[in-house]
């Protein structure tokens, strides 16, 4: 059992650090700044949610998943705002 | 394998160190800080010091980073300042701070046989003080008169930043956010967060008597949504001269040292706690203290009085 | 206990007098309480036996002080000058403005002056001293003008140095004292063991010698005495200048024959005595002849201290003091000379024959006090080169004296008459009688001199031959007088002057360093590189 | 080479870096900043003897911790003031003389107004 | 580790008071509105003043230090406070100066009756309280690290008061003074860290039953005494002085030339002959001898050129500075109980209360006088002195004690300061002592010629000078005379606890 939880946070964590890359990516490369923050949010949200599910098990608790959980949830709520503002304040 | 990642971890804050003495501009070296920041208290968590690394995420980069960050841009104007120094200057300062610094790795690399520690005492006083998290108790019981003295610190801070305003804003309110056009997302973001951050702060103090966090930490973040507030403009910076402004700033340590006074009837001198209902007081303290560092903390990045009162 | 609280008053009420000043309504006053504050010295001089001791309380300094006979002598006498200046003071006060500051200046100069000669401790004696000559500062700078300004800038500074030599020469008493006492009599017996006995004596002999007008220190006497009001400088240089004398006397170890030093304060002596005289020829301001006149009788005052250092005995200590004490009376009568004559221009003859008389008593006219200081200082000078010396300079004094004789009677004709005042010539009187009479009560109080040898024929035409040279020698400058070089006061000032920029410009370079260290790279800078030489110089085997 | 060590030199070369910042920046801003910097430096050698210090059961010892906590604190107290003042005389500046470019250059002029 | 355990004395509780009564006053200050401020002042000032002198009768009186252990726990993990000789009297002293400042600052900091409340008098009262609260605290710590927050608390009440009056060059001068007074706070939290390393305690008193001399101890000392003397201003670290202490209002800087320049000294002095009694090597000694020494000649030669008297008070208090550092090549030997260092030791000290007398009386009546004049230009002085006569007293008096003059307290610390250098057989600082003491004398005698002079017209009083301002000036010149009474040899009062 522990075996195929170990594969599927490999599997999960592995997916997430490949989105990471890919904001970051798409950050240097992007030509404005519009591009960019489409790319960071996107795929940097993306990236941790898959992270998040990946160490879920290993939480140890009910408790320390929702804890986990509820990181995930306000930086999306964070980096949403935050991209708008940045957006407006470019534009 | 961890010693990698600590490599890394070191490595990256030189470089980001050294980028920010070395930036030109000075709001780019204000975000390379925030960044820093944040790196500095992932490097606490590796020193297994988590009450540090919260203090540092949230005082240490989060509130000195949105100072630095609102005085930079205030300040984009000033940039072609001074010129630095003069190369024979940079040169003798760089290797004189290079002596230093060699010096100080020598200290680090010749450490004391067995490194002296305090770690046993402080755990075997720590049920007189009925908490769990040992840094809480030097804090709250060991060293409780620095803890005091820091809030009368704090406190002064204040009242220095309140007399750089000028003489007829003196009552009047900070000008936090009172130029923001009206930004429909700040605002949904004003009236989201906060709700969610007073319970967290909430949750933060009480659990700061057993597990990691306390008052500082909490306090930081009811500030931080406080100013939140103010920025987007929902609620108005409060006038310095409000006597419940004044009351929340001076509730904090007058409650601890009206506790440490006492300390002379009920326990065994000042800042000494009765065994039994130590706990309590401690807890009751902290809270107290969240409350006034929060105030404290807000109005410290609020700024000096500019707008007078309209009657 | 009496005679003790005698002896503390003489210095304590003009001090207490001070207080008055506070006061508005005591304030007009206080000018006229000035002839009366040197009243309890006097008194204390005649009355107290020699050798009372009295300590005072730890409120006042715990400073001891004590009355001995050439103390005693200088005490009476300097009250008397103070009385007679006072009555002049108040008079020329009468409607000045600046009457209660220079009345505050008086009364602090009185009380040191009065206490150098009764203090008995270091501390007391230096308290007492830096009182006399740095309250002097406002007398000498009463008119306000360039020349008094810089008159009383030079005074201060070199007053300044002086008080700093000495205290560095009482330190080194001190430190070289068994135990804590402050005694200077012990302080002076402990002195010939002292491991720095030298530095001492040069010290002490530089402190006392700037007060004295030992060349080249006396650079401040022409210029002060010509800037200071007639009362003021006949007070500073009639008494305030003997604070060097008595210091001389408590200070120099007279019981342990010092070789080295005898013979430099003869050199320095005798060099003051004949300079004095050759600069004082050159001056047309009389003060100034007049200053020259005690750079000169100071000088020869040192030589006798010098030979009585040699002998190895205190012999020598009554007949200087009983000399100081002639030459206080008759220069303080001088200069009050100066003062009555410009304000009683009618009847010169009535003021012109006293102040021949006073003037030549200084050469040793016989049956004058001169004649007896004279014959006092004889033995202590022995035979040898130095009463040869000691002639010599008695010519040359003669022969200032009437220098000064000829541009006394020239500054009459054509002083300005204000208006007679009886004051000025009252204490001029006074200062006269006390010059002739009081030397005659006094010889008898040195032991083995009697009135009577004075009159032997031998001992007058000792006393008259240097005048008759000297009158034969004026005769001939007169007709010279021409082409004699006129020498600014203060002669030697000059080469101080010149190097004024040099300092000016130092100061300068002081103040581009300060600029340097305050700019935030070099001062940030400063902070490393002392962190890395403080950490190098705690880790270096000391 | 354990990581105590590491971060130990890390701390070093942070404090050799804070104090470079704080003697070469021209401008305050900057200089408070590298005041920061020097600070986080002092604070992680606090942390890094605190960590060396590990026993009874902690995994470092609480009382360098709680310094460092106070020392944070104290640190943000004194960047508030320091930034006060920084803009106080910036807006001072401005108001004596708004056309010229402001200059508070850290020469020698001091006190000599 | 030898926890000799240290227990609370019988009157250790006035320790703690003596901390927090101010603390008390700032803590109500801030709650109380602006007008009951000055009311607050008037009980808070008296009752420090017994405070502080009900501890120095314990202290006398018990013969050894008093001790307060603070929350009951014992040194290593808690804080104990301390008083021994020196740091009664440095309270006695700061109680004194401290109230006479509250007198004499009555007068510029009071509410308006009736209107609003205003901004400078709640800010002073404040930073009055705060500055006494710290000044305590410095000088009862025996914790390095509870030093190091006493020394912040001191900063913060200095710096704000220094451009209380808001102009732009005061707010520069303010700035500069923080952030130089940071880099030494730092560097000394830095050499406390490595004490903590290196011994496991911050105790002053367990550091000197364990100290020895190795590299990490070494390094954390002169990282803390640099730090301090940052602080201290002392010579090349003073570039901050002169404009705050000139800047900052009469009362303002008669506290901190007096009080706040000393605190940092203070812990100096903890540090080299507490801390660590036989660690400072002679070559080191030599060095901070040596700064005293740069520090007087600079400090005076400046004095005699500056054109304002504020500026040439504050140069005169740099100078002065520079004094005190000599007791460490000269009190060396204290912790081997040469004599002669008890010499330099209570030199040293006499030197610190007198300058701090002196200087506060200086300060006030340059105020006064800038008040009445409505400038502090030296060269246009214009005979003012004669037009308040009082000031003029005070003001000489002070001067008097400050240059050296028998009957002053400046007088036997200078004394016993030779006698000292005499005896250790240092004459070079003999030499440098006796300078300085010339170049005071040539600044105050300049200052006190254009404060007698009498030109044409004497300038009209711009505004009245109330007289009991101007006793509280002389007040305290005449305390830095009364110290001439002190007896001229070693005292055993500032050895209690030793």
């Amino acid at each position: 059992m522990s075996g195929l939880l170990h594969a599927f946070t490999i599997l999960a964590v592995s997916a997430g650090v490949v989105f990471f890359i890919a904001g970051t990516v798409g950050l240097v490369r992007f030509p404005d700044v519009p591009t960019r923050l489409h790319a960071l949010t996107k795929a940097d949200n993306v990236g941790l949610g898959l992270v998040v599910l990946g160490l879920l098990p290993y939480t140890g608790g009910l408790l320390g998943a929702l804890k986990l959980v509820s990181v995930w949830l306000l930086t999306l709520l964070s980096g949403a705002i935050v991209t708008q503002l940045i957006a407006r304040a470019v534009r | 394998m961890a010693l990698v990642f600590d490599i890394g971890i070191v490595s990256l804050l030189i470089a980001i160190g050294a980028w920010m003495i070395m930036a030109r501009d000075t709001l780019v070296a204000v975000i390379i800080f925030v960044v820093y920041g944040l790196l500095m208290s992932i490097a606490w968590v590796r020193l297994s010091a988590v009450d540090v690394a919260l203090t540092e995420a949230a005082i240490g980069s989060g509130i000195t980073g949105m100072l630095l960050l609102s005085a930079a841009a205030r300040l984009r104007q000033t940039e072609g300042a001074g010129a630095r120094p003069s190369f024979p200057v940079c040169v003798a300062a760089g290797s004189l701070c290079a002596l230093i610094s060699a010096g100080l790795a020598g200290v680090v690399l010749l450490p004391a046989d067995v490194a002296p520690t305090l770690a046993p005492l402080a755990v075997a006083n720590l049920a007189d003080t009925g908490l769990e998290n040992p840094v809480a108790g030097v804090l709250f019981a060991y060293r409780a008169l620095d803890t005091l003295l820091e809030k009368v610190v704090l406190l002064l801070a204040l009242l220095g930043v309140w007399s750089l305003g000028s003489d007829r804003a003196w009552g009047g309110a900070p000008a936090l956010g009172a130029y923001v056009p009206p930004n429909d997302i700040l605002v949904f973001f004003a009236q989201v967060l906060p709700p969610i951050g007073i319970v967290f702060a909430a949750y933060m103090t009480w659990t700061g008597a057993s597990h990691p966090g306390g008052a500082f930490q909490g306090g930081t973040v009811l500030a931080v949504m406080w100013l939140l507030v103010m920025m987007a403009g929902v609620a108005r910076a409060p006038p310095i001269s409000s006597t419940k402004v004044r009351w929340l700033l001076v509730a904090g340590p007058a409650l601890f040292l009206a506790v440490g006074f006492l300390g002379f009837v009920i326990a065994a001198g000042f800042l000494a706690y009765p065994v039994d209902y130590a706990k309590a007081l401690i807890v009751l303290i902290e809270i107290a203290l969240a409350l006034s560092i929060g105030v404290t903390l807000a109005l410290l990045a609020a700024g000096p009085p500019e707008r007078t009162l309209q009657p | 206990m009496t005679a003790g609280t005698v002896l503390a008053s003489s210095f304590i009420v003009p001090l207490f007098m001070l207080v008055a000043a506070l006061g508005q309504r005591t304030r007009e006053r206080l000018s006229d309480l000035l002839p009366f504050a040197p009243l309890p010295a006097l008194l204390a001089a005649l009355v107290v036996p020699d050798g009372t001791i009295v300590v005072l309380p730890r409120s006042l300094l715990g400073i001891t002080l004590s009355l001995d006979k050439p103390g005693a002598m200088l005490l009476g006498a300097a009250s008397l000058l103070w009385i007679a200046g006072g009555i002049y003071a108040r008079q020329m006060l009468q409607d000045a403005a600046r009457a209660v500051r220079f009345a505050i200046w008086w009364l602090t100069t009185l009380s040191g002056s009065l206490g150098v000669f009764i203090a008995a401790d270091m501390i007391g004696f230096y308290f007492f001293y830096t009182l006399v000559s740095l309250a002097a500062y406002g007398l000498v700078a009463y008119d306000e003008t360039a020349a008094t300004r810089r008159a009383s800038t030079i005074y201060v500074a070199l007053a300044l140095l002086g008080e700093a030599f000495l205290l560095m020469a009482f330190v080194l008493l001190a430190a070289a004292t068994p135990g804590n006492s402050l005694l200077i009599s012990d302080a002076v017996a402990a002195l010939r063991s002292s491991p720095w006995r030298d530095i001492t004596m040069l010290l002490i002999v530089l402190g006392f010698g700037l007060k004295i007008g030992l060349v080249p220190l006396h650079v401040w006497m022409p210029l002060t005495y010509s800037a200071a009001p007639i009362p003021a400088a006949a007070v500073l240089s009639g008494a305030a200048v003997k604070a060097g004398v008595i210091g001389l006397i408590r200070f120099l170890p007279f019981d342990v024959s010092l070789a080295g030093w005898s013979e430099v304060l003869m050199v320095l002596g005798f060099v003051s005595a004949f300079y004095g005289v050759a600069i004082g020829l050159a001056q047309t301001n009389p003060k100034a002849v007049l200053a020259y006149s005690s750079v000169s009788q100071m000088g020869l005052l040192a030589a006798v201290l010098g030979m009585g250092l040699g002998s190895g005995s205190r012999a020598a200590l009554l007949p200087v003091a009983f000399y100081a004490v002639h030459h206080m009376l008759a220069k303080g009568g001088l200069f009050l000379a100066l003062g009555a004559a410009a304000a009683r221009r009618g009847s010169a003859l009535l003021v012109l024959v006293p102040t021949v008389v006073l003037a030549l008593a200084l050469a040793g006219l016989p049956f004058t006090g001169g004649q007896l200081a004279k014959m006092a200082i004889k033995d202590p000078l022995g035979d040898g080169v130095a009463s040869v010396l000691a002639q010599i300079s008695a010519i040359g004094s003669a022969l200032l004296m009437l220098h000064f004789l000829y541009l006394f009677r020239a500054g009459i004709a054509e002083a300005p008459a204000d208006r007679p005042s009886a004051a000025a010539v009252v204490a001029w009187l006074m200062m006269v009688f006390a010059a002739l009479a009081l030397p005659w009560f006094l010889f008898p109080t040195l032991d083995g001199a009697s009135r009577a040898d004075a009159f032997t024929l031998q001992e007058l035409w000792g006393a008259a031959w240097p005048i008759l040279i000297g009158g034969l020698l004026a005769a001939l400058l007169w007709r010279w007088r021409t082409r004699l070089p006129r020498i600014p006061e203060g002669d030697v000032l000059f080469i101080a002057e010149r190097c004024a920029p040099t300092v000016s410009r130092l100061g300068a370079a002081f103040e581009r360093a300060d600029g340097v260290l305050r700019q935030w790279p070099i001062a940030s800078m400063c902070v490393a590189l002392l962190v890395v030489l403080t950490a190098l110089a705690l880790a270096m085997p000391a | 080479m354990n990581s105590a060590t590491l971060f130990g030199f890390c701390s070093a070369a942070i404090v050799g870096l804070g104090l470079f910042g704080l003697i070469v920046s021209p401008h305050p801003l900057r200089r408070i900043l590298a005041f920061n910097l020097l600070g986080s430096g002092v604070f992680l050698f606090f942390g890094v003897v605190a960590r060396r210090g590990a026993a009874a059961g902690l995994g470092a010892d609480p009382v360098p911790q709680a310094l460092v906590i106070t020392g944070i604190v104290v640190a943000f107290s004194a960047t508030a003031l320091a930034v006060a003042l920084v803009l106080r005389l910036f807006a001072l500046t401005d108001e004596a003389a708004p056309t010229s470019e402001a200059d508070p250059k850290a020469g020698a002029e001091g006190g000599h107004s | 580790m030898s926890t000799a355990s240290v227990a609370t004395t019988s009157s250790g509780y006035l320790l703690v008071l003596a901390v927090m009564w101010p603390v008390i006053g700032i803590l109500l200050s801030f709650v109380v509105s602006g007008r009951q401020i000055e009311r607050l002042a008037w009980i808070v000032l008296p009752v420090g003043l017994v405070i502080a002198g009900a501890t120095l009768i314990a202290v006398t009186q018990a013969g050894q230090s008093q001790i307060y252990v603070v929350g009951n726990w014992a040194p290593p993990l808690g804080i104990a406070l301390r008083a021994d000789g020196i740091s009664v009297a440095m309270m006695m002293a700061t109680a004194i100066v401290i109230c006479v400042t509250g007198v004499f600052a009555h007068g510029e900091f009071s509410q308006p009756p009736g209107g609003p409340e205003e901004r400078a008098p709640v800010v002073f009262w404040v930073l009055l309280f705060a500055i006494w609260s710290a000044l305590n605290a410095l000088v009862l710590g025996s914790d390095l690290f509870n030093l190091y927050v006493a020394l912040e608390l001191l900063t913060f009440a200095a710096v704000p008061l220094v451009c209380l009056k808001g102009k732009k060059e005061t707010v520069e001068a303010a700035l500069r003074y923080m952030l130089f007074a940071l880099i030494g706070s730092v560097l000394y939290l830095l050499g406390a860290a490595m004490i903590y390393g290196a011994y496991g305690t911050l105790d002053i008193r367990l550091l000197s039953e364990r100290g020895h001399a190795e590299p990490a101890t070494l390094i954390a000392a002169s990282l803390m005494t640099i730090g301090l003397l940052a602080k201290t201003a002392l010579v090349p670290l003073h570039l901050w002085l002169p404009p705050a202490h000139a800047g900052a209002p009469a009362p303002g800087s008669a506290m901190l030339s007096a009080l706040v320049v000393k605190g940092s000294f203070f812990v100096i002095i903890r540090i080299w002959f507490d801390a660590m009694p036989d660690l400072l090597s002679f070559r080191a000694a030599q060095l901070l001898g040596a700064l005293g020494a740069a520090a007087i000649l600079l400090g005076s030669v400046l004095a005699l050129r500056q054109q304002r008297l504020k500026l040439l008070i504050a140069y005169s208090t740099i100078a002065q500075i520079g004094y005190l550092f000599f007791v460490f090549p000269l009190a060396a030997g204290l912790a081997t109980g040469v004599a002669w260092s008890g010499i330099a030791w209570t030199a040293s000290w006499l030197q610190l209360f007198s300058h701090a007398f002196a200087k506060a009386a200086m300060f006030m009546a340059a105020g006064l006088i800038a008040e009445a004049l409505g400038h502090d230009r030296i060269a246009e002085l214009g005979g003012i002195g004669r037009k308040l006569p009082i000031t003029m007293l005070a003001f000489a008096l002070s001067g008097l004690s400050l240059v050296g003059v028998p009957p002053s307290g400046g007088f036997s610390a200078k004394w016993l300061l030779l006698l000292a250098t005499v005896m250790e057989g240092q004459w070079w600082w003999a030499v440098v002592i006796v300078l300085g003491g010339l170049l005071a004398g040539g600044y105050i005698f300049m200052v006190l010629g254009r404060l007698l002079a009498s030109p044409t017209e004497v300038p009209a009083l711009q505004a009245p000078v109330s007289r009991w301002r101007e006793c509280a000036a002389l007040s305290l010149a005449i305390c830095a005379v009364l110290l001439g009474i002190w007896p001229l040899q070693s005292s055993d009062f500032l050895f209690i606890g030793r």
